[in-house]
């Protein structure tokens, strides 16, 4: 039998089951989402596919309803443990009224709802990174011990915005993860074309700890953002963490990834799919025999289902709306 | 002459100018392999190498900033900004480095950078795929802004930008891409930048547009025609500056006149154009200036009722039209 | 009532608005232990420490950024740039994120953040510490961008911006800063954001004005009464979104306008003033409408000569005047 | 008597003694330009006290007329040695028609000449970082054997654009020299608020070799540059390179510098001068006696007493040529 890691890191049994049922969820939510692209439903779909253990993983290592988040638009494994639901989801890549980051204003993907402490994101990459830093120092203002997580792709660390940002919170040691999620693309960017260096090296310019982390592993990245946000919490300020992982399909469903990868390459990522793996190693430790993973299997298979009736008959948001929120109600200040 | 799309014709505005001068090369994001994400730059890493045909790193103000560099030192950059929403980080590169190279050198250095960016809603873009960005650059002496409507106008447009001494911002209307089909000669030609052109002769009201809502006043002046009412329509095509002679003479001759944009209305160029006619030729006017644009909320929302909502369609722009003809 | 500087009434709003609101707080470069290159914000870390007045690093983007997040969580930023010719790196985060955090997010989340930043020349400061640089944020919904040009409205308007709940461009003319004095009262109040005022009312012309050079239109006034011309003189203080309903109600109430501005004339704000009269009170004109703007050249230079070229000065805007009152 | 170390690093007593002309040279020019200021007689004044030695030692590591430069605002040492002359600066500083740089229409240390092979400079910080990169892929695509300098404060290097274009060197090993001067303060604000890390540390990310030297060092800031130097035209990418130096005046002619640092600190750093200090250096290896010394003193005396004169009697530029070089000529396409 395999040996139990997750134990060693802290992770119940529990824990790690529920780890599995969100990065199945993740993939499979991200996978209807395609069908339904496929079937002309929906026009957009930019996908997590490869990348649910590194998300699932770190988040299980902040406190919900304590630390704060600026994701980037393929969290999705990420804001599911945040407290995104099924139908959330759904609503947003059909664009309906009801749908909670937005309201069908922007695209699926651009996460944000402040019940779930989670920051509006947007399209431009990388803005996000100094609004992370903005609510670390908020929080240390007000006397909070919140830690701020926010993410964004390897090619995304190239802009300006992450420098800046990174720096400030090196001044001023606050408490903010920078999860760097390293698929090998950006669109269709390899590395060798879009980094000089390593991502995780960066940190050192800044003053603080920069990690690399198997990114397929979601108990390894757990405890390396657990150690990071423990440190954070303790005053110690910010870590970079870059997760190594692989985009399993096209950057979105507009891309062709055909016309800039083998087969072959993609194949061989495919056999290190990190959510197989990781049902793989929870039998082979014993947490999840086959009723229980069928059992996860079945609700993940239902919530995907009841989500995307429920969104496909939502209503898409009045008209009327459109000149709504440009700015606050006026009121006498 | 064969007839091809707009996209098309800036795919061959491009591969000509890289023939014809080693110093032009392309520098964006996937511009190489891929293409480029709207395929405009398809089949030139091929002809002309990643040499010439660069792969960046995301990093906007980077692509314009070494864009600026390999210009001033003697190369012809066109560096593409794969949507124009994503111009803003490069912002302080264009408008403070590019702008200005030649003015606060006294003339001795100068920047013929081309920088295009695709633009403009109706493609379920939503807030961040769909803006229309120009009127940030239509205040800043030192730069060009060009925004071609057709096809013949965009190769033209592209290369004029490409052999011009001084930056260019060329803004390409996704929508046109590949809806919008012309005549375009496979010669040697350039559209000269900085004129307007009338688009169509009438006698009854003029209409100043450019872009995708150029072909819905086109389309509006077909129709009126049916019902006796003779519309002449400017395409501004240089937004900045302004060609404003075409626009006096084109707003005297009618002495009627209606804007249209997709882009906001307030702070919109329209603005610039109405009030250049105001000055120039209040006395000829027999009505008010009308501007007819996008409504004033931040950008086009993705889900479909909210962005049909928000975008200018053929028939408002027919009504506006017959609503001044009959003013 | 002390008579005070617009400076002093800058710094005085900040120190209130701290004093009165624990989430007030001040970052931007050099504004602690210096007080600001300005001294805007003297005295400020002495009363409030340094993790209210925070010495950032040289990042705009960061400054803006950062305060965006803040302001997110709950905070009340006051962001400084230094000069308002280096907001250029934090476009990206004013326009894409400050701007459109309340409409992206469906109203779920909003970003009160003042950004200040002295504009302007006349000061010695050559083609980078002299720039106007408000046209490029006029056209963007969302934003908010308020102009002073009196001490009374600088504290009243800085006030209103720390409490408005969505983001507030708050551009101070560098010339007013020590030169424009007026009474200034020690008590709480706030000027609306949005609202122009009538700074003068007169019966034969209309000017309309903002920043340094409605002063001179004022004291350009004083002596044309001595002439028989009575002149009425709009303030805008709000650039964006205008206050349409009082620029035309002052244009319709004497028929003959000028606008002026020291900024570049095409592309700026007084295009779209003069769109607004052309559009909504065509008829109640007896004169075209007239602007006197900076010249269309990239930045006001830094040679003696080459700056007094530039800039306005107040017997350019009296011939103006007097020219269209004897139209 | 002292050890001869200009031999080691290859350079002639002829070249020492040429460096400690323009250092002198450079620190004269500044200080007359203060006391043109004190005077009333100029506007504006940006330093470069406290910083020739790296500037001058850096210069001669480069092939005048083969190779680029994209200097900052301080370099006034740098531009020295490339060729500006006494008189280039002392029109700037008064903004007379005859100015290379920009022909009085910008501030004095905006630097730039086409005949010099130094592209033109703004006022935003950083925005020649870039530029420098640009044009060290022009140079590679035309087959060309330049290398690049540009130089910046410590302090902006927190800007996106050191970022971006470091990191686009990196990825194309282009041959640029990105030289920090650090002289402790971005006007009032000290490293300790200013930087998380070490600036040299910041290459490591972007994949080439960061190095600290002692900027008061003209002969060790030489080696380094020089080293830097032909490593980049051999083909083996950038180098970045941090300066360690302090400024010795205010931040410029509006500074008050008494606000933020103490007296004690200043005069503690004057006493490690590197303009005495190399002067010292050159005697005690016998390279530069009472009469060469007087010599030096005396040229540069004069070469600035000529510039001053010149400079002040120059015309200022006509007022119609405002209207001038916004665009080109325009020519038929
Ligand atoms: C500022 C900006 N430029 C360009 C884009 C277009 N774009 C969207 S995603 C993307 C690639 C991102 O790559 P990476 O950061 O590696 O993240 P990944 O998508 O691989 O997770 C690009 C170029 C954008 N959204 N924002
Ligand atoms: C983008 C930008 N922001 C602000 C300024 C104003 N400013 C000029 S120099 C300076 C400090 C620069 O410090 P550093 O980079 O350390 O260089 P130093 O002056 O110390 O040599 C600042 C803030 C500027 N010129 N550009
Ligand atoms: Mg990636
Ligand atoms: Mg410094």
């Amino acid at each position: 039998m395999m040996v139990n890691r997750h134990k060693e890191v802290g992770l119940t049994d529990e824990q790690v089951l529920d780890m599995y049922y969100y990065m199945l969820l993740a993939r499979k939510i991200d996978e209807r989402q395609w069908l339904l692209n496929r079937a002309g439903k929906v026009p957009f779909v930019v996908s997590c596919q490869g990348q649910e253990a590194a998300q699932v993983g770190a988040a299980f290592a902040f406190e919900k309803g304590n630390d704060y988040s600026c994701p980037y638009y393929r969290d999705l494994g990420f804001v599911l443990v945040m407290g995104q639901t099924p139908r959330d989801c759904m609503l947003s890549v059909f664009a309906k009224a009801e749908e909670p980051n937005s309201g069908g204003r922007q695209m699926p993907g651009h996460f944000g709802s402040r019940k779930l402490n989670m920051l509006s994101g947007s399209s431009p990459v990388t803005t996000q990174v100094p609004h992370a830093v903005g609510i670390a120092l908020a929080g240390r203002m007000q006397g909070k011990n919140h830690v701020v997580y926010t993410s964004f792709g390897e090619g995304s660390s190239n802009q300006g915005d992450f420098h800046e940002g990174a720096n400030f919170a090196g001044v001023h040691k606050l408490p903010v993860i920078f999860f760097c999620e390293n698929n090998q693309y950006a669109i269709s960017v390899p590395l060798k074309k879009q980094l000089g260096g390593k991502v995780a090296d960066r940190a050192i310019g800044y003053g603080f700890k920069g990690i690399t982390v198997d990114g397929n592993d979601p108990i390894e990245t757990y405890r390396v953002v657990k150690e990071a946000v423990d440190r954070a919490r303790a005053g110690e300020g910010p870590t970079l963490i870059e997760a190594i992982m692989y985009r399993l399909v096209p950057h979105s469903s507009d891309d062709d990834d055909r016309t800039y990868r083998s087969r072959e390459e993609v194949e061989e990522a495919k056999r290190r799919d990190p959510v197989p793996a990781f049902a793989a190693y929870l039998r082979e430790v014993g947490v999840m025999d086959e009723a229980k993973e069928a059992e996860i299997n079945q609700r993940v298979q239902q919530e995907v289902d009841d989500a995307t009736e429920y969104a496909e008959n939502a209503p898409y948001p009045d008209p009327a709306s459109l000149y709504q929120h440009v700015y606050g109600e006026s009121k006498e200040v | 002459m064969a007839v091809i799309s707009y996209i098309d014709a800036i795919t061959m505005a491009m591969r000509e100018e890289m023939r014809r001068d080693p110093n032009v090369f392309v520098l964006g994001e996937d511009v190489g392999v891929r293409g480029g994400v709207f395929r405009t730059t398809a089949g030139l890493i091929e002809e002309f190498g990643e040499q010439r045909v660069v792969d960046t790193p995301l990093a906007e103000s980077a692509i314009v900033g070494v864009g600026i560099g390999a210009a001033a030192y003697g190369m012809r950059p066109i560096a593409e900004i794969q949507f124009a929403d994503f111009i803003m980080p490069a912002v302080n590169q264009i408008v403070s480095e590019a702008a200005k190279m030649r003015y606060r050198s006294n003339n001795d250095w100068n920047c013929p950078i081309t920088i295009r960016a695709p633009f403009g809603g109706g493609v379920h873009g939503g807030l961040y795929h769909s803006q229309s960005v120009e009127a940030m650059f239509t205040n800043v002496p030192g730069l060009k802004v060009v925004v071609p409507a057709t096809p013949y106008d965009a190769k033209g447009l592209l290369k004029a930008a490409v052999r011009d001494d001084d930056p260019v911002l060329f803004f390409e209307h996704k929508r046109c891409y590949r809806l919008i089909k012309g005549e375009v000669p496979e010669t040697d030609y350039t559209v000269p930048i900085g004129k307007a052109e009338v688009k169509r002769e009438g006698t009854d009201i003029t209409v100043i547009s450019y872009g995708l809502t150029l072909h819905f006043a086109l389309q509006a002046a077909e129709k009126l025609a049916q019902e006796g009412i003779s519309a002449h329509i400017l395409d501004l095509r240089t937004l900045y500056p302004l060609d404003k002679e075409a626009i006096v003479e084109a707003a005297a001759k009618t002495g009627k006149v209606l804007i249209v944009h997709e882009d906001n209305k307030e702070g919109g160029v329209g603005g610039e154009v109405a009030a250049i006619i105001a000055e120039h030729c209040l006395f000829d006017l027999d009505a008010p200036i009308r501007r007819l644009c996008g409504p004033d909320v931040p950008a086009m929302p993705y889900s479909p009722t909210l962005e049909k909502q928000f975008i200018l369609n053929p028939d408002q722009v027919l009504q506006a039209m017959r609503e001044l003809a009959h003013f």
